[in-house]
């Protein structure tokens, strides 16, 4: 509860002291929560179950205000919490706009935080849209004509999915036994076909947008290229895991009815975005377009792997999850730096970075080597797992999927050689604490799962086996 | 004829059809007349359908509650029509027209 | 299925409809309003029929005797006796068959669909004034009151309008508007 | 042993920039001369031990473990990954050695060592892994360093074009090779080697196509880390690295993981003759293509690189024939000489102040005695000079391959004479004839320090007497044969033998046996007096690659591969991109999802022009919106 009250009084706070706050400061304020989820992790383990730890009467007795806990969701936690500290350190220039985005940005971990507790459907949902508020005004501060028609359809985008979402969530609390949004209330409800056809269908396109699944994505590359770095950080690093996290904890549990006739509709478009987004990123010029399609590419096999409803691909999600929310804000990191000290991030115009600044070579390096998935990196063992999982799908697909480690390799490299390599006038500017410590952090992300992934394995293994029981259960019956 | 006479001869359902049929014939008047008069007639004979229907119905179930109602609705028409023709006193002096289609102001 | 019909019923009946398409095709207001208070009168005689006494008396006296004598007022003040509607198109005739036929349709199909026969039950002298009145004013005290305060806001209303004002030309398309 | 050398990468890398330079490139060598040691030592054990270990195993924690996935981080130290080991950090200790001199007076010295141990570490990775994600972790992370030596001065765009090429080619190995794990894993359950292999030799999946398949798809791994057709044109390009980096990791161990993946798996292939024939084939024209192309090249070191594809060919021959100990012993033997040369032309190099090209060069022998003099034992070793030890490994593949097919025979053969023509073509136009390069005045030229032509001499010694470890049997019965030994070990009862099944013995007549050996040596002959006619006797210099005519111009231009590749492949690609980019996501998705926010628009002025104001219209509405209300109330 307190993970997600914590950081919105600390962005009231932002707000309130205006230009006077140090960045330090609200560092750590944000750095806060995530001594509570050490306190969580330590007094509710990660065995038996989804276990609330707050629940109180809300709208009625039973639409009730339920947060809680288990490995899952700690796992997302963690990464919320670890990454906007990251963000704040390095991802927020120093101009008109600092403190207004460092108060969003809080804002937003609160309400991801709860996104990501939310036992109750309704608030589930209050807490998803409320994450999308901050973020549109992130995105409007920035620059550029067309400002407020990226956002609009932005909003538009992910606005309608969650619509959708909604009249499941509703449908779903209509057929419920005593009118509840509980999660399991709501997964109690048996459909037949058709309905959760429909009501899976709703609550999947809200998840496929955000995530975004190939035909939803036309709003991210511009988003993400237009926004300031703080929030395409957000966006890449944290809110797109809000849809992975939705399949995994609302759609599978809540509509398994519909699994069957979504699964291959959804892996095929998966694995066509993998290569759509891998095949678009060879020759964007703009760095962070690149990064923007190479995400759409990598989150797509993600999308995939759930959808196989193996233990390999839902692990497997779980893990490249946390990692990709790593690597993609450090690239997005890196490119932002990149642009403080050169003013551009096309990649024609840069070159022969890696000349004076070593240390930024040594991180940017580490983060690209963790995006190509190199072993010992933390790419690696969640695109092993993920791959495995659909290649036990389907054999050819799983080699189509598997030519993004080539495509990848392809245009994360293309990048380094562009900007870091070859002779070229722009430097570096010498890295500052914050962004040594951001990139720290990072770092530590990026080996330690390289080398320990069963760490997170074991933290979500446990949710994971829970849900996947719920579907192979729910297939039971229906075949 | 007595009360039971006629219960045992008509059908609820035909002053149904008739009051229906009634009903129509109001609803195609006010349809298809341009005269604003004429239009508020046809209301009145559209309400008179159902008061009709509504005292049928009383009859045959044996509850008064129809009745009332029925009584209402008049008190209603009334109103109506006092309030209507105003209107339509108003509209003609300011028009020299009761013409309805002639009154095409009522858009955004 | 007629021939089992009592007589008045159907001549009833035959009357009703009969002078209520005259309301609705007559092209002179006058015959309208005149064929409208014939069909009201044939209605208060299946109020009758129906054991509806004071209804039937009450509908002659307001509908047959106020309303439809303000409406011939009012037509006679605006001096609208003589055939002045323009006809309308025959499109628009058709149209509004086809609406009005088709809610007749689906209103009768209805009753075809939910055709449960309503039992019978019929009690001697609900029509009459005591019992009506008894109802009237105990349970239906409040709504009838309410109509009282409904009838004074029509009557201010209906005054108000009537008022003749200076300058409320509002109503005057701009093109008449320009011209005087 | 394997994480000396990754300390010495996080030593290096981290702090290498504060320590002086020798103590950094001391430190890395340092590190692997330790895994060195404890190699050798770890090897006694293995085979001086009472009783014989088939292997020593550690498992060091669970990698991943999912639902019945399941991986461990473990280490499997048999022979087979004793041999590559010593191979590993023996000829490792000499390049870094070599190294410290060669790279001195780079800036980025601690970063080459950091590479360097890295290098090594994740090669040991590659052989000692007991299982086969394990070995991919090597494989990849080799590939990795190869990219970043290959770009190590990052500054100049065509080596990091180099090095991306080498990467992205590489990693089209990759996923063959992990599709093939896959298959594994879905065939056996597991990726251990011993359980596989037992699975495999009971029988689990008793259908051949599947072994093929796996088969296969391991053998497209190892296209791709070996340099076989398709997959070769990265390796001539990878020489944009420090010489050391061609010597050690494109000559001497990283491209011969490919050999290594395939006998590993001599269990699978030797289900399927059909993946042993494909292998052989592809060996073949890639032998001879590459030696082809050498004959051609006029940078030294581009001709060592078409040289170690076509040696690498000859071993995938030799695998495609069934004689595993045979590639084994090729694999060592070349280390020794092809290092040998490597470090030869990085002296040579480093003498002419960064010059390549050959036809700059002559005359050398004079100025550099002691590079002359081992270069000239490489050259003679890798030729098949008799009784060195390119030889004895040359013709146990040529025998094996005249036991398995006498037209496959043929064909080596004439690969082995090219090697001879290209090498002493190089040979004779670098070291004899007259200095022609007028940059460089010949007194510059200078021998190598000591540091450099110590590993040099001790590689020459190698390269002598290398053939001892698998001697064969016409020279006695007693001492020959080692390796053949070693590998068919059975695992002293325990079931874990590295060959899952008898090698084919070659059984030829001495007779026959010496008729081959005189066919190789007569070529040989042959290709050194042409060449030393021609290029010492007549002082022929090398034609520039722009005045080639007819063949030797699609020689000198590689049969124009890599722009073949570039039309069918990249350009496609980048058309690909290009075409999604502009007009699939832009045009096509982009104005979808616009066109729904017009298309609400549009119907929006539509339906206004409902509301035009006039009641009746009104009406009408009301009217059709009851009757359509009732009708859906109704049905």
């Amino acid at each position: 509860m307190e993970v997600i009250i914590i950081p919105i009084i600390a962005s009231l706070v932002v707000i309130a002291m205006g230009k006077r706050i140090p960045m330090w400061l609200s560092a750590l304020f944000s750095l806060l929560p995530i001594l509570l989820v050490g306190k969580y992790f330590q007094q509710m383990g990660v065995e038996g179950g989804w276990k609330t730890i707050f629940d109180q009467p809300w709208i009625s007795d039973n639409i009730r205000f339920t947060v809680g806990f288990d490995g899952l969701t700690g796992i997302l936690l963690i990464l919320t919490n670890a990454l906007v500290p990251v963000i704040i350190l390095g991802g927020i220039r120093n101009d008109e706009n600092r403190v207004k985005i460092t108060a969003l940005t809080l804002f937003m971990q609160g309400a991801l935080n709860g996104v990501f507790m939310a036992q109750d459907g309704l608030m589930f949902y209050i807490f998803w849209e409320l994450a999308l508020i901050p973020i549109y005004f992130i995105t409007l501060t920035m620059s550029g004509v067309d400002a407020f028609k990226i956002t609009l359809r932005f909003f538009l985008y992910t606005f309608i999915g969650s619509l959708a979402m909604l009249a499941s969530l509703i449908y779903l609390f209509l057929h419920t036994a005593n009118y509840s949004f509980a999660f399991e209330s709501l997964r109690a409800v048996e459909l037949s076909h058709t309905e959760s056809l429909f009501v899976g269908g709703g609550i999947l396109l809200a998840f496929l947008v955000k995530i975004p699944v190939l035909p939803f994505h036309s709003w991210q590359a511009d988003t993400y290229t237009n926004t300031p770095a703080a929030g395409t950080m957000l966006l890449s690093g944290i809110m797109l895991k809000m849809g992975l996290y939705g399949l995994l904890r609302w759609f599978l549990p809540l509509a398994p009815e519909s699994i069957e006739f979504y699964q291959p509709w959804v892996i095929g478009l998966s694995v066509a975005g993998v290569l759509y987004g891998a095949l678009i990123a060879i020759r964007q010029k703009d760095m962070k377009r690149l990064v923007a399609f190479s995400s759409l590419s990598h989150v797509a096999l993600i999308a995939a792997g759930i959808f196989t409803l193996t233990d390999a691909g839902l692990e497997g999600s779980v893990l490249q999850m946390f990692v990709h929310g790593i690597n993609a804000v450090g690239l997005f990191l890196v490119i932002e730096i990149i642009e403080r000290s050169t003013g551009t991030r096309i990649l024609g115009e840069l070159g022969g970075l890696a000349k004076n600044n070593r240390l930024f070579m040594v991180f940017f390096m580490l983060i690209a080597l963790g995006t190509v998935a190199v072993p010992f990196t933390n790419g690696f063992p969640g695109e092993l797992l993920l791959l495995k999982s659909v290649y036990t799908y389907n054999h050819n697909l799983a080699l189509m999927a598997g030519l993004t480690i080539i495509f990848c390799a392809v245009y994360i490299f293309r990048m380094v050689q562009f900007s870091m390599f070859g002779e070229g006038t722009g430097t570096v500017a010498a890295l500052k604490w914050n962004e040594i410590l951001a990139f720290g952090i990072l770092i530590v992300g990026v080996i330690g799962i390289g080398f320990m992934p069963q760490l997170i394995i074991d933290i979500v293994h446990n949710s994971i086996v829970q849900i996947g029981q719920w579907v192979s259960e729910a297939r039971g019956v229906m075949s | 004829m007595s009360l039971l006479n006629i219960f045992n001869q008509v059908e609820i359902s035909h002053y149904i059809y008739l009051s229906t049929v009634l009903f129509a014939i109001g609803l195609f008047g006010v349809l298809f007349r341009r005269n604003a008069i004429i239009l508020l007639m046809c209301i009145e004979l559209m309400l008179n359908a159902v008061n009709l229907l509504f005292t049928a119905f009383s009859t045959y179930m044996g509850d008064s509650d129809g009745q009332i109602f029925v009584f209402f609705i008049m008190v209603v028409a009334a109103a109506e029509a006092a309030v209507g023709l105003a209107i339509l006193v108003l509209v003609y002096r300011n028009t020299r027209k009761t013409d309805v289609s002639f009154l095409d102001q009522l858009k955004g | 299925m007629f021939q089992q019909l009592p007589i008045p019923f159907l001549i009833l009946s035959f009357l009703t409809i009969l002078s209520a398409l005259y309301v609705v095709t007559s092209k002179n207001p006058v015959h309208s309003v005149l064929a409208l208070i014939f069909t009201f009168f044939t209605i208060s005689a299946h109020y009758v029929l129906l054991n509806a006494q004071f209804l039937a008396v009450v509908n002659l006296i307001v509908y047959a005797g106020a309303i439809m004598v303000l409406f011939l007022f009012v037509l006679m003040l605006l001096n609208l006796s003589k055939d002045t509607e323009p006809v309308k198109s025959n499109w628009w005739g058709i149209a509004a068959a086809i609406s009005a036929g088709s809610l007749l349709l689906i209103i009768t199909a209805a009753f075809q669909v939910s055709g449960e026969a309503i039992a019978k039950n019929p009690v001697e002298g609900i029509g009459l004034v005591k019992a009506l009145g008894k109802v009237l004013f105990t349970r239906f005290v409040v709504p009838f009151e309410l109509t009282g305060i409904l009838f004074l806001a029509a009557m201010v209303g209906a005054v108000l309008l009537g008022k003749r004002e200076k300058n409320n030309a509002v109503l005057i398309p701009k093109e008449e508007r320009s011209d005087s | 042993m394997i994480f000396l050398p990754l300390m010495g990468f996080v030593v290096n890398g981290i702090l290498g920039k504060w320590m002086p330079k020798s103590l950094s490139g001391w430190l890395g060598t340092a590190t692997v001369l330790g895994s060195f040691v404890l190699a050798v030592m770890n090897f006694m054990e293995l085979s001086g031990g009472t009783p014989e270990i088939a292997s020593i195993n550690t498992k060091l924690f669970t990698f991943l473990s999912v639902g019945d996935f399941h991986v461990d981080f473990a280490f499997q130290f048999d022979r087979l990954s004793a041999v590559m080991t010593l191979i590993i950090t023996g000829i490792g200790t000499l390049i870094h050695m070599y190294s410290i001199a060669y790279m001195h007076d780079d800036d980025g010295l601690y970063k080459f060592f950091a590479y360097l141990n890295l290098f090594i570490f994740n090669m040991l990775v590659l052989v000692l892994g007991s299982n086969y994600l394990m070995l991919f972790f090597g494989w990849e992370g080799v590939g990795l360093c190869s990219y970043l030596l290959i770009g190590f001065w990052y500054k100049n765009v065509d080596f990091g074009k180099a090095a991306r090429k080498a990467f992205v080619m590489n990693r089209i190995g990759d996923l063959g090779l992990l599709m093939g794990l896959f298959l594994i894993y879905d065939t056996y359950g597991s990726f251990e080697y011993q359980e596989v292999f037992r699975q495999v030799f009971i029988g689990t999946a008793d259908s051949t196509a599947v072994n093929t398949a796996i088969a296969l798809l391991l053998f497209i791994g190892a296209m791709g880390k070996s340099a076989q057709i398709p997959l070769y044109t990265w390796l001539p390009d990878a020489m944009a690295g420090p010489t050391p980096v061609s010597a050690l990791i494109h000559a001497a161990t990283m491209v011969t993981a490919g050999i290594y993946l395939v006998i590993r798996s001599e269990a699978i292939y030797a289900l399927s003759p059909f993946a042993r024939e494909i292998v052989m084939w592809i060996g073949l024209a890639t032998s001879i293509m590459a030696a082809l192309i050498g004959l051609k090249q006029n940078d030294i070191k581009k001709v060592l690189a078409y040289s170690t594809v076509s040696q690498l060919g000859l071993m995938f021959i030799a695998l495609g024939c069934g004689a595993y100990t045979a590639a084994l012993f090729h694999v060592i033997t070349h280390a020794f000489f092809k290092a040998l040369l490597f470090l030869g032309s990085g002296s040579v190099i480093h003498g002419m102040h960064h010059e390549q090209d050959i036809r700059e060069m002559g005359g050398l022998r004079k100025k550099m005695p002691i590079t002359y003099l081992t270069f000239l034992i490489g050259t003679l070793a890798i030729t098949g000079f008799p009784f060195l030890s390119g030889f004895f490994s040359k013709d146990e593949i040529l025998v094996s391959a005249f036991t398995h097919n006498p037209l496959v025979f043929g064909l080596a053969l004439i690969s082995a004479g090219i090697t001879g023509f290209y090498m002493f073509r190089m040979f004779f136009v670098t070291f004899h004839g007259t200095y022609r390069n007028h940059h460089h005045p010949f007194e510059k030229v200078h021998e190598s320090p000591l540091l450099m032509t110590l590993p040099l001499l001790v590689l020459a010694v190698l390269s002598v007497v290398g053939g001892a470890v698998n001697l064969p049997h016409y020279l006695g019965e007693g001492i020959s044969g080692g390796l053949h030994h070693l590998l068919s070990y059975d695992g002293g009862g325990k079931f874990s033998p590295i060959l899952m099944y008898p090698e084919h013995v070659i059984e030829l007549s001495h007779t026959a046996e010496i008729g081959l050996l005189a066919m190789a040596v007569s070529v040989f002959v042959i290709a050194f007096l042409y060449t030393r006619n021609k290029y010492v006797v007549k002082g022929a210099v090398p034609e520039a690659d722009a005045d080639q005519q007819g063949m030797g111009k699609v020689l000198s231009n590689k049969f124009y591969v890599d722009e073949a590749y570039d039309v069918a492949f990249v350009a496609p690609l980048e058309g690909a991109s290009d075409t999604l980019t502009h007009y699939v996501d832009e045009k096509a998705i982009k104005s979808a999802v616009d066109g729904v926010g017009k298309g609400g628009f549009g119907l929006s002025k539509m339906l206004s022009k409902i509301q035009n104001g006039n009641i009746e219209y009104y009406l009408v509405y009301m009217v059709i919106g009851i009757a359509l209300l009732l009708a859906f109330n109704l049905f």
